[in-house]
């Protein structure tokens, strides 16, 4: 509810021009704390093994001038840890690099939908959790499966729809799991991965342990029903689950601004009766950050939280899509805000990341990628009589 | 020699065996907690299973399945309840799409033991909206699994099948049988197996197939049919999907003609499709063309004197039977 | 987003004692705004014809202590309108308690829920609506039909499913609709006449018209998906629709506190980018007052409103339901706080309704009942044909 | 002579005629407007009719069904979106609850003429939750009309009798055919009535009852047939609800045989109806059971191999024809 009698909408949302997108638009809310690039995380870790003090970190974004409710957890990560968090983003970058290399070659039939751009909410939401923790991705959330346990060639054969992917060719993209790696694959239907994870959490809830589950969703998901009857459920249980916004800016051609007329998702947390942040997605620390937060109210049983990560695909919607409803500057302000850059500047200012450590890290990727891809395509296909198996237990 | 209990009542015992025996298993739905559910299935579980294990839902039919099917994922067996099964159409697509599909898209590493328990069907005045029958859909999806159960003694030994099954099954349970379906039931583990049809009057000249409330109207017109020298033989599917083939063709083989009556409506009911696999598979056998006797086309009225215009009744049964019999 | 890095919920919501109801426990909160019911709408109507002034009117419930955003509405009625706003509650009350008797005496079958006890939200939000508007009722808000024009006889003859009933024995209760009327009928399902309600405010948006759409709903079906994709629609398409939620405090058995974590539903709207409020539901000319401001902001291109009316209803979800997941005490509680009761004690007060007067009224309402049902009770039932006519056009 | 058009170019041209021909007539779903849809059916039209008449509607497939039935409460003719005929399980509520049923609760008072695109159907390597055939579910339920263009000119034709009708009609495009199916489409109101089959290919010997992505192959098969002498009638049903008894029916009559191929899966897909009303109604002119080719009961697959295996083809249609002219 509003503080003010004025109409909500009024001022905010007369029929904006295509051409000025809102972070464009607004640098001194949302672009001013991702624009700086430089300043990522530098107060996090304070010292290279350091215990960063609460309320340094890296400023998420606060919508309407609020401040997150979430914590400033502190955590400490060792020169070890950085330079694992930097191996993860160099990998699913390059997977989904490759992926869209070989689209185009014809390899991969499937639809791609990358996270170029996004790398950091992945990596930061997974590089805490436990293996008996429950991921449910959505779509461009290929590297929750690597970062849980999968390997590059199991996931690049499921790309390839081949008998050695998690489908056994059945479907390929993200549409299957892995429950001993705590993974649920979703459907294509958007939103219909949350209330499987209300049930996850549930069941963790019932058994009184400190698991917890991490729901995934973009801004355009946050529109269908089964976002609101999960959520609500979620929070009137008060289940161990967070749930992360990939706020992308469009569902597909769709910005923001057409779909919903609020700024921040994170403001639909309150109608379920549990906290909601909107913070930086593109910066890896301060996602990891809010996670941890989030993560420790859910295991200690307060509940869940939703965090909405702003973020940009580099992308198209698929590899398909030629992205004509955004314009190329829009597209550059946003490369300038590159989640793999800043942090490679921030690690290297730091002097985690050596040239060495650098090129040990960059064939460390390119082997696996190649290596999977290599395994993919050599990989052999599924029997035709596996059509009609695996329907019924 | 086993007590007589209620349909109903059957099924809340079939509810608390399960989860007597099993931790995993556990039931959620609107009002299935202190309230006992809106007809009273779940009534006094609530005492001994507590919070956790009758979950009271929101109104949110999508998230009643949705949080079953993740529960199942972890190894539970939850029972989920539509408080009407016309409202199994919110819950659609995480039946249909999310549930059916899981096994297969995970390569088989994966199965969703869940059970969706649908009161359905008319006769109780219940109008548009709470008469329904909405299993032709489930049975046409695959990956899910059907029962109808039309005996107090099926209520319960194909609850304790569905929720023991590996897959997503639907179970119907018809609201007309709840209080008037009353028979021996015994107690403990009887199971009645999914895909096993049961003969419930044997017969040699046709083969009535039905389910669900229209098998004791069906057995009445079989008795009427005796009395004019036709013998029906009436076998009740139990479970839709899969279908009993084998007994049906037995039967079919035997009597060389086939009435299917069911309250669903007519297009695409399942009586399209035991007609097909009886055309397909068993066409050599037919004396006379297999004929359906079922719900018109058309949506289930409030008003009695319609809701009766609709519903296939033993009057109207042993008419068809005496038309396929003259055939 | 809650402001504080508190737990949101940790203190409101233990498990809380079910015969601690809301209300009871916190007297200080909504029970003091309609728990003094001889405060209603004192200040609304200064004068007997008066215009009341803005920002006199009867205090909204305030939750989490922000004032509501609706501007206070002047509103001018003269005593006639009073009284045909009265003679309104106890037509519909009469209307409501004769069908409960006519269920035990089991001449009507149909399944019966009557808003006894929340008339003054039908009334409140119908009054001032114009032939052209649309309503969206749900399964309490009969009344709506009466006050949009549906006769009494052919209300009672669709309750008992005769051939002069809206829809000629097809169903009962309210699921059929008026189009001349402006009336919208739904089905049983819970929340789905929400996506249709913006899809008729959509076409007054088109027409620039000025029209509106009333659309109700409980607090228990604001958790049914179809809510929150048709809010989120009407949001940001800023459709000329109004939405009242009646909390009545339980949805069939289950309290609100079992259904949602939070206390107001009126803060969903937050999450949709328009303004919620939620009010004293059982002070009609508060309700009357509160609507108006929605529909003005509707009518003038404002966008929706999210009215949150706080009721109780007096008898069990239906006429078979006992309620005995409820008090007594909490049932007499409610009953001092009669919608009729206190508009009468206020009529009363001001002059307005005298004694003649109130058995005129009460006259009219008895004759048009007792004539609705022995008209129903005389149509003749449809003919069996039609159960397979008028499924297509 | 009329101009060649894409099966989707025909879709799109019959939107524009008729959103010119009538300001009623709106279109709704996600990414419809300046977009054009995800597979460029609306592409342009957003600049002539604006955004008030292309909604781009958030991702919320219930809410764009039911604003459609408000709208056409009001007089308005939508033309819903679905992105793919998947998702209209999300939609399912809203389709067979809210607009099926409303002309019957009203007493025939009002319709609801709304129209719902659903691109459906495989062969594109969709995987499972891109390439599905939903139309089962939506002819099962009285109150609905479905059609299912083969050719663009049945595509353009089809939907004007669609978004004229008064009823809510189920559009299903098939995928497979947006550019792959080419043919003469003449401008302005050539309508295909909802109801009528077309006959693709005249023969004597067996009907072949079709219709989508599967006409093609069909008629292949018919030819192959035809060089062993065996003439095959192919009748392409265009509208799967209410079909066209009468076309069936004189063709059998004529045949003695009939073969049933589609998309769907076999089990209470649309050939299962039909094969039962052949039973019912033409039992005495089979000199055959009717066969069913169909998807086999299971998913759509995304790996091209398993893709293959289960759809019917040129192929197993041809096999399919010569088992049934061998009975
Ligand atoms: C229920 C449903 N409707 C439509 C689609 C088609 N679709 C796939 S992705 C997408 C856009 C999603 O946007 P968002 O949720 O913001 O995620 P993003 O792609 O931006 O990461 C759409 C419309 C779908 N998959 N599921
Ligand atoms: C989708 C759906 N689910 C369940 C029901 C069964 N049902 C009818 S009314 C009701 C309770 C409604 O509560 P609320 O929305 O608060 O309205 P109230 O009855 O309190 O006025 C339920 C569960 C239904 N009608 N529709
Ligand atoms: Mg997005
Ligand atoms: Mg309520």
């Amino acid at each position: 509810m509003r503080q003010s009698g004025q109409p909500a909408l009024a001022t905010a949302r007369p029929h904006r021009n295509r051409l000025l997108r809102r972070d464009v638009a607004r640098p001194h809310r949302f672009g001013q704390a991702i624009g700086m690039a430089r300043s990522i995380g530098t107060a996090v870790v304070s010292a290279p093994d350091g215990v960063p003090s609460a309320g340094a970190g890296p400023d998420a974004v606060t919508p309407r001038g609020m401040m997150p409710s979430i914590k400033r957890t502190k955590f400490k990560l060792s020169h070890q840890q950085l330079l694992e968090m930097y191996y993860w983003l160099k990998l699913i970058r390059a997977f989904d690099e490759r992926l869209s290399t070989l689209v185009k070659q014809g390899k991969v039939r499937s639809g791609v939908y990358t996270g170029i751009g996004q790398e950091a909410i992945v990596v930061g939401t997974c590089f805490g959790l436990r293996k008996e923790d429950y991921v449910c991705p959505l779509h461009r959330d290929l590297g929750t499966f690597l970062m849980k346990g999968v390997t590059a060639r199991a996931m690049m054969s499921q790309m390839f729809g081949k008998a050695t992917g998690l489908s056994k060719g059945r479907d390929s993209a993200l549409h299957s799991g892995v429950s001993e790696l705590g993974i649920f694959g979703n459907t294509s239907m958007l939103g219909a991965n949350l209330p499987v994870a209300a049930g996850l959490a549930l069941t963790f809830k019932m058994e009184k342990t400190d698991n917890v589950v991490v729901a995934y969703f973009g801004e355009g998901a946050s529109n269908v029903g089964d976002f609101h009857e999960a959520l609500n459920f979620a929070g009137v249980q008060r289940l161990p689950v967070v749930f992360i916004c990939e706020n992308n800016q469009y569902a597909y051609s769709v910005p923001i601004e057409k779909s919903m007329a609020i700024e921040d998702v994170a403001v639909r947390a309150e109608g379920y009766g549990f906290d909601g942040v909107a913070i930086n997605g593109n910066d890896v620390l301060a996602v990891y950050q809010a996670t941890l937060g989030a993560v420790a109210r859910a295991r200690t049983g307060q509940g869940p939280t939703l965090v909405e990560c702003k973020t940009y695909r580099w992308h198209g919607h698929s590899e398909h899509d030629k992205a004509f409803y955004r314009t190329d500057e829009e597209l550059a302000i946003w490369k300038s805000r590159d989640p793999l850059t800043t942090f490679t500047s921030y690690l290297e200012g730091m002097n985690v990341l050596t040239g060495e450590r650098l090129t040990e890290i960059e064939t460390r990727v390119k082997s696996a990628i190649d290596d999977a891809v290599e395994f993919a395509t050599n990989a052999p296909d599924p029997a035709p009589e596996d059509a009609v198996t695996d329907l019924y237990a | 020699m086993p007590r007589e209990l209620s349909y109903l009542e059957a099924i809340r015992e079939a509810l608390v065996e399960e989860m007597r025996r099993d931790p995993k298993v556990f039931v959620l739905g609107e009002d299935v907690g202190a309230y006992g559910g809106a007809f009273g299935v779940t009534q006094g579980m609530h005492e001994e299973f507590g919070e956790l294990r009758m979950i009271d839902m929101p109104i949110s039919e999508s998230a009643i399945v949705g949080v079953s099917i993740g529960a199942a994922l972890r190894g539970y067996r939850p029972v989920a309840e539509m408080q009407f099964a016309d409202f199994i159409s919110c819950a659609f697509d995480q039946i249909v799409n999310q549930a059916a599909t899981l096994r297969y898209r995970y390569g088989g590493r994966a199965s969703v033991p869940i059970v969706v328990r649908a009161p359905s069907g008319g006769n109780v005045g219940g109008g548009l909206y709470h008469s329904q029958n909405p299993e032709a859909w489930f049975i046409h999806r695959p990956g899910l699994k059907v029962v109808a159960p039309s005996t107090a003694f099926d209520a319960k030994g194909l609850l304790k099948a569905a929720i023991r099954d590996d897959n997503p099954v639907i179970y119907f349970e018809h609201k007309y049988l709840y209080r008037r379906a009353k028979g021996p039931v015994p107690e403990g583990d009887e199971i009645v197996p999914i895909g096993v049809a049961a003969t419930r009057r044997e017969g040699t000249d046709i083969t009535l197939l039905t389910y669900g409330a229209m098998v004791t109207p069906s057995l009445e017109a079989a008795d009427r049919l005796a009395n004019e020298d036709v013998e029906v033989e009436v076998i009740d599917l139990r479970t839709l999907m899969p279908f009993d083939k084998e007994a049906i063709f037995a039967s079919v083989e035997k009597t060389s003609r086939a009435l299917i009556v069911h309250e669903d409506v007519k297009t695409l009911g399942l009586g399209a499709e035991l007609s097909a696999v009886l055309m397909e598979e068993r066409f050599s056998s037919l004396d006379a063309p297999v004929m359906r006797l079922t719900y018109p086309d058309t949506h289930a009225p409030f008003s009695q004197v319609l809701e009766q215009a609709n519903l296939p009744g033993a009057n109207t049964i042993t008419d068809a039977l005496r038309r396929l019999a003259g055939y």
